[in-house]
């Protein structure tokens, strides 16, 4: 009796999941359905293209490749239950997991249990500490994300006080300390350090007490809409220190939330080169304007690339192409990529993470450090 | 610092008085039919949206502010589609349960709001789409602070509607039925009077003022977002409750309040505690003032008091 | 074994209820308090029962000064009461209705119960056994497991006078017993009372159906305008000119009349606030 | 009595036979039944509506994470943090408790739900000690008696014959005074002090108690995670535990485990229409309250009717 009813419930959702058969799947879990959908979308739908392009070129010796998007709210939890899930699946082959560092953290437990091979887009160095050796990370951590716009606002800009402000998430937190630590080991100083509210929209007050401080720089950690909204208002507000944001910003809609006078100037950090830099950038933007009728999220690139790195290692698996196959290629990775070179070190950290710094100016972000 | 403090004051009337305009909502509901409105969050959300089409489709989307005669347009038909909205709300998802336990109606109010939100994501836009302001970017200084006109036109605009309702629920015919419903809904439908009228009229004025609340703050921060509902919403209604909730001067009251503590904690705790509590600490300082004033004084501070008896209108389940 | 009223006084504002009330009740008798509405007949009873603070004097049983007390401790003394608009659990069964008051003799071995094996039905037998002669003499038997809600006007009546009986009070404190009921009712209400006064218990009732109270009670006091006006048996109340020109407006048979009126105008008032709390407040 | 023993047998037996995945999702159907049934004494019981309870969820789970893990250097084990999370959050509830004895129904709820927050952003903001946003993450892999609690089976193992524990206890006391007690003050607080029930002491006790369960599923749920952090104990937590006591009938034990398998269950079978989910999440939640607005198991399916069924005394 209890059997059956276990067998029809959890059946159910068995079949529904049940593949079209003998194709390979790679599975993503990001947010699709809380405030960062956004985000979670845009970045899967950029896998999507890196996989529709696979497969126009014929897929995986013969086989098709089929994206499994899933959707884990940013709620470790339901990570976990995904990662679960895909591991359960055998004709998942590999997975883009996650989005957000918390989550990524305890589902790599998961994955690592059973061996499949993670590729994930969380920037938190803490993702990498367990030393997993099927969790690799094509993309800069936060170290480099925090460090570099301060060695350029030190530097460059010659900027001597900063305040910093975050969203006291994960990831807000995260580049807010590197960036404070880096700031601050390079002589500048640190006038004020503050945490606002991420689901936050007026940011008036925390401005109005910058304002009494009137830094050089001010440096925002934290996602899009805040970004945008905090700008707007430290421009309302009159100040003018110059406005540095992490890739989170890399977004159009900071220059329509901000205002394009308000955003000019405000400086952007990103991991991939202008989308014109070369024809690769090029062809993605164009085709994915024409796939998605929009403009790419801020993670977009990013997906596909971590996409294009798993399908990479899958071609060379050739034949045997298994989840342990995936994960020794993987490890040998050595990709011309989107946003330049991918290659892994033992930790499974981006061997020679790339940051540009982009400014905003006229309605875009033009590429301002390094100057090329 | 006298520019300072200026400067924190009018932040916080700003916002505090967009609370407010939510708090109603909540507060009328709450009046009559003992519901946390739940989905209320929600209509001002989908207010900032409707709005934001209503003038897409007035393409005054061109950038640059607008024209007076628009915007009131804007504001009224924003206001009445969203009323329509929350009378049908109310029709499919609240009446039928009216019988049923107080905890029932608050739960599908929980489940409209998940509908609507995800409606607005998957079908509307996912990214947040920048509004226009109604009213050109002009700023005063004020003793070292910056007051724009958009703030001005705010605080006026919205304690304008509130005394607009306020004259209503007191004068009208209408009004005074609505009040007969929320003072005893029993002895009301005793008298013969048919409540079903003035619960819709509340479900109308409600999420409409709500939706007005929406518009001025996407015209004010500069966007419409599909998640912007829920914390908005949390937070107008702790504001309902500052004030006393069923009583419409006590959501005013808590809305500006509200709007006082936030910028308290977070513009002036850490400058007081020398960055010893920080601003993260805001919502901390928010809550913890919530709970002392309903410990203290469960009525909040217009409400009339309530015993101890009075406090459960109606077996939770 | 006594209760006393000493210089019992209770002001709501300004507004004087009782005026410095002496009064004793003595056990093994029936007990009425009579006077017109406004009296503060209720009033003295909430206060007895720690549901009013009492503004001035003492209330003394067995020495114990009552008025110092919380409501559940003044209960544990033995003091129970019925309210004059039926307050039962509605949510709960006749049975459990009675049961829980057995509260304060078995929470100790709330412990025991939940923990040692065997004990929970055990206590619960126990229990049952103790609320079955209470449910029979009540003629409730058959409703044990109806919730309280769903029984007759007339038999919530009597189940919450078994309530207040199964605290074993010293004290049985009864607020309009008969209020609603019809005649037959009425009567077998009556017997039953008759059957709740043993040697060591006070008996008090409140109570405006005067055939009832001139049958029952053994010794009545007379409330007006907060103050004692009158006291003695039933047939010296009657007799007594002040108590008629107050209380009854007018001399005697015309009374019993009168009072069936006003018997009946509470029962259709008290059915209609019954239904519309058992249909709970919202249901708008 | 064989059948129920049959019944868990057959549980032990099938269970871990399954894919993981759905171990996995039995688990997390667990430890929320295990909350449910916390929650049900303080809203079913005793009638005080909470919409704060993840605070001693999150409390439990924090114990573990501070107390076994490298945040301190601490590494306790697992059966001592049971006891002393289990302990802090009834002591959390009790302190709750006191505060709010005046009050009831919705004003009881708002100040609750305000507790949740407060406690919420403190593990945001007290950094030094919950390591903030970033959470605590590598904790201490659970041992029980010397067997290491890894997959979702061993938990499984763990957490049905806590959860069998909990649901008999929980119905002993529904049964008891005590639970007679809570019902009183439920119908009429009132009259309950009329019949000599101290209030005070039994909602204490309810609160108490209630907390004490959510904390043994916190702890519980870290070394599920071994990784915690804010995000996991927000408001929704708290909506989340209510909805499946709603849903599957307020006071009602079989209720309970009904709503937590459905409020779980349901969501994991919509994963498919991915971004579509919560959506159709929000749908079936109104149908489910508009069809059944008393819960899905009718108020006499209570385990007293399941046990007669039984043909167990």
């Amino acid at each position: 009796m209890i059997r059956k009813l276990l067998v029809a419930v959890l059946g159910g959702a068995a079949l529904a999941a049940s593949p079209a058969f003998a194709d390979i799947k790679i599975g993503t879990a990001g947010p699709l359905s809380n405030a960062e959908a956004l985000f979670g979308t845009t970045w899967q739908n950029g896998m999507q293209l890196a996989i529709n392009e696979a497969n126009a070129a014929g897929g995986i010796n013969g086989q098709k490749l089929v994206l499994v998007r899933q959707d884990d709210q940013g709620d470790p939890k339901q990570g976990t239950l995904l990662a679960q899930k895909f591991c359960d699946d055998d004709s998942i082959l590999a997975v883009i997991a996650n989005f957000n560092s918390g989550v990524t953290i305890p589902s790599s437990d998961v994955y690592n249990r059973c061996g499949l091979p993670q590729v994930t887009n969380s920037s938190n160095p803490k993702v990498t500490a367990a030393g997993y050796d099927n969790l690799f990370r094509p993309i800069a951590n936060d170290f480099m994300q925090g460090g570099a716009p301060a060695a350029y606002a030190l530097q460059t800009l010659g900027a001597k006080t900063t305040a910093i402000v975050h969203d006291k998430q994960a990831f807000g937190e995260g580049v807010a300390t590197v960036f404070r630590q880096n700031f601050e080991k390079g002589g500048g100083k640190v006038t004020s350090y503050s945490g606002v509210t991420a689901t936050d929209v007026d940011f008036s007050a925390v401005i109005t007490q910058l304002k009494t401080e009137n830094p050089d720089i001010v440096y925002y950690g934290g996602t899009m809409p805040g970004v945008g909204l905090f700008l707007k208002q430290l421009r309302d507000l009159g100040m003018k220190s110059t406005f540095f944001a992490a890739d989170p910003a890399f977004l159009p809609d900071l220059i329509t939330t901000a205002g394009p006078a308000n955003a000019a100037g405000a400086i952007v950090s990103f991991q991939a080169p202008p989308y014109d830099a070369n024809p690769k950038l090029v062809k993605f933007k164009g085709d994915y304007k024409k796939s998605f009728n929009e403009e790419p999220g801020p993670y977009s690139a990013y997906g596909y690339n971590e996409a294009a790195v798993i399908i990479e290692a899958m071609k060379r698996a050739g034949s045997g192409v298994t989840r342990e196959t995936i994960v020794k290629e993987l490890r040998k990775t050595k990709l011309d990529g989107l946003m330049g070179t991918v290659e892994f070190d033992d930790k499974g950290e981006l061997k020679s993470p790339t940051l540009f710094l982009y400014k905003v100016k006229d309605n875009d972000f033009v590429l301002e450090w390094p100057k090329s | 610092m006298t520019g300072f403090l200026i400067q924190q004051l009018v932040n916080a009337l700003t916002i505090g008085a967009i609370y407010a305009l939510i708090a109603l909502g909540y507060t009328m509901v709450y009046g009559v039919l003992r519901l946390i409105n739940f989905a209320h969050s929600e209509m001002f959300m989908v207010g900032g949206h409707v709005a934001f089409f209503l003038l897409a489709a007035t393409a005054s989307l061109a950038g640059g502010p607008i024209g007076v005669l628009v915007m009131f347009a804007v504001f009224v038909a924003t206001f009445v589609a969203v009323g329509l909205l929350g009378v049908g709300i109310e029709a499919a998802a609240y009446r039928p349960l009216r019988h049923a336990s107080r905890l029932a109606p608050m739960l599908s109010a929980l489940g409209v709001a998940i509908i609507l939100q995800n409606v607005v994501m998957l079908f509307v836009s996912r990214r947040p789409l920048p509004f226009p302001p109604f009213l050109p970017a002009v700023s005063f200084k004020v003793f070292g602070a910056v007051v724009t006109l958009n703030q001005i036109f705010i605080v006026a605009f919205a304690v304008a509607l509130m005394l607009a309702l306020a004259w209503f629920v007191n004068t009208t015919t209408l009004g005074v039925k609505i009040r007969a419903v929320s003072e005893n809904p029993q002895t009301a439908q005793l008298l013969g009077i048919n409540i079903n009228m003035p619960i819709s009229l509340i479900f109308f004025i409600g999420p409409g003022l709500g939706a007005l609340a929406g518009t001025l703050y996407a015209s004010y921060y500069g966007i419409v977002v599909f998640s912007m509902g829920f914390i908005v919403g949390l937070k107008a209604f702790i504001a309902a409750i500052l004030g006393g909730i069923g009583s419409i001067p006590g959501a005013m009251l808590g809305g500006f309040m509200l709007g006082l503590l936030e910028t308290f904690g977070a513009g002036l705790l850490p400058m007081l505690t020398h960055g010893l509590i920080g601003s993260e600490y805001r919502d901390v300082f928010a809550f913890s003032v919530l709970v002392l004033v309903l410990i203290f004084r469960p009525a909040g501070f217009l409400g009339e008091a309530v015993t101890e008896e009075g406090m459960v209108y109606k077996r939770d389940f | 074994m006594t209760l006393r009223f000493e210089g019992l006084t209770k002001r709501f504002g300004s507004l004087v209820a009782i005026d410095a009330v002496d009064l004793t009740f003595e056990p093994g008798k029936i007990t009425s308090i009579i006077g017109p509405n406004g009296a503060g007949k209720s009033t003295l009873i909430n206060m007895c029962a720690g549901s009013y603070k009492v503004t001035d004097g003492r209330i003394l049983l067995d020495g114990v000064e009552l008025q110092r007390l919380k409501k559940h401790q003044i209960a544990g003394h033995g003091v129970a009461r019925t309210y004059q608009n039926i307050r039962l659990f509605d949510g709960m069964t006749v049975q459990q209705n009675l049961e829980v008051c057995l509260f304060s003799s078995y929470f100790g071995r709330t412990f025991a119960e939940v923990f040692v094996p065997g004990m929970s039905r055990r206590l619960k037998s126990e229990r049952a056994a103790l609320c079955r002669d209470a449910l029979a003499r009540f003629g409730l038997a058959r409703f044990a497991d109806a919730l309280a809600a769903d029984l007759s006007y007339g038999n919530q009546k009597l189940l919450e006078i078994a309530r207040a009986t199964m605290l074993e009070p010293k004290v049985l404190m009864l607020d309009e017993p008969a209020a609603g009921l019809n005649h037959g009712e009425t009567d077998c209400l009556k017997e039953t009372l008759r059957s709740l006064v043993p040697a060591d218990r006070v008996v008090i009732i409140v109570e405006h159906d005067m055939s009832l109270v001139m049958t029952l009670s053994d010794h009545i006091f007379v409330l007006h305008q907060g103050r004692l006006l009158f006291e003695g048996t039933p047939a010296q109340v009657q007799a007594n000119l002040a108590v008629q020109e107050a209380y009854l407006g007018s001399p005697g048979d015309v009374d019993d009349i009168r009072d069936a009126a006003r018997s009946r105008a509470n029962r259709v008032r008290l059915r209609a606030d019954a239904d519309i709390e058992r249909r709970g407040l919202a249901s708008v | 009595m064989a059948i129920v023993a049959a019944v868990v047998a057959a549980l032990f037996h099938f269970v871990p036979g399954l894919p993981t995945y759905y171990v996995r999702v039995i688990d997390t159907v667990l430890i929320y039944l295990l909350l449910a049934i916390g929650l049900n004494m303080v809203v079913g019981y005793a009638g005080l509506l909470d919409l704060g309870f993840v605070a001693f969820y999150a409390i439990g789970a924090y114990s573990y994470a501070i107390l076994a893990s490298g945040q301190f250097g601490i590494h306790l084990p697992f059966g001592l943090i049971l006891i002393i999370g289990g302990a802090l959050a009834g002591v959390a509830g009790v302190l709750l408790g006191i505060p709010v004895l005046r009050l009831r129904g919705d004003y009881l709820a708002i100040v609750t739900l305000g507790f949740g927050e407060i406690v919420r952003l403190l593990m945001n903001n007290l950094v030094w000690m919950t390591n903030g946003p970033q959470g605590i993450s590598r904790i201490d892999q659970p041992f029980l008696f010397g067997f290491a609690l890894k997959t979702p089976r061993d938990f499984f193992l763990l957490l049905l014959p806590l959860v069998l524990v909990a649901l008999m206890l929980a119905w002993r006391l529904e049964c008891s005074i005590l639970g007679l007690g809570w019902a009183a003050i439920r119908e009429d607080q009132d009259a309950a002090r009329g019949i000599g029930i101290n209030t005070t002491l039994v909602k204490l006790l309810a609160f108490g108690l209630s907390a004490t369960l959510g904390g043994f599923a916190g702890v519980i749920f870290a070394g599920f995670q071994r990784f915690v952090d804010p995000v996991s104990f927000g408001f929704w937590e708290s909506l989340t535990i209510v909805l499946i006591i709603v849903i599957g009938g307020v006071g009602n034990l079989v209720g309970v485990v009904v709503g937590a398998a459905v409020l779980i269950i349901v969501p994991e079978l919509l994963r498919e229409y991915s971004e579509y989910r919560m959506l159709l999440y929000g749908c079936a939640l109104v149908v489910m309250i508009l069809v059944r607005p008393g819960g899905i198991v009718g108020r006499r399916y209570n385990p007293a009717w399941i046990i007669q069924k039984l043909g167990w005394r």
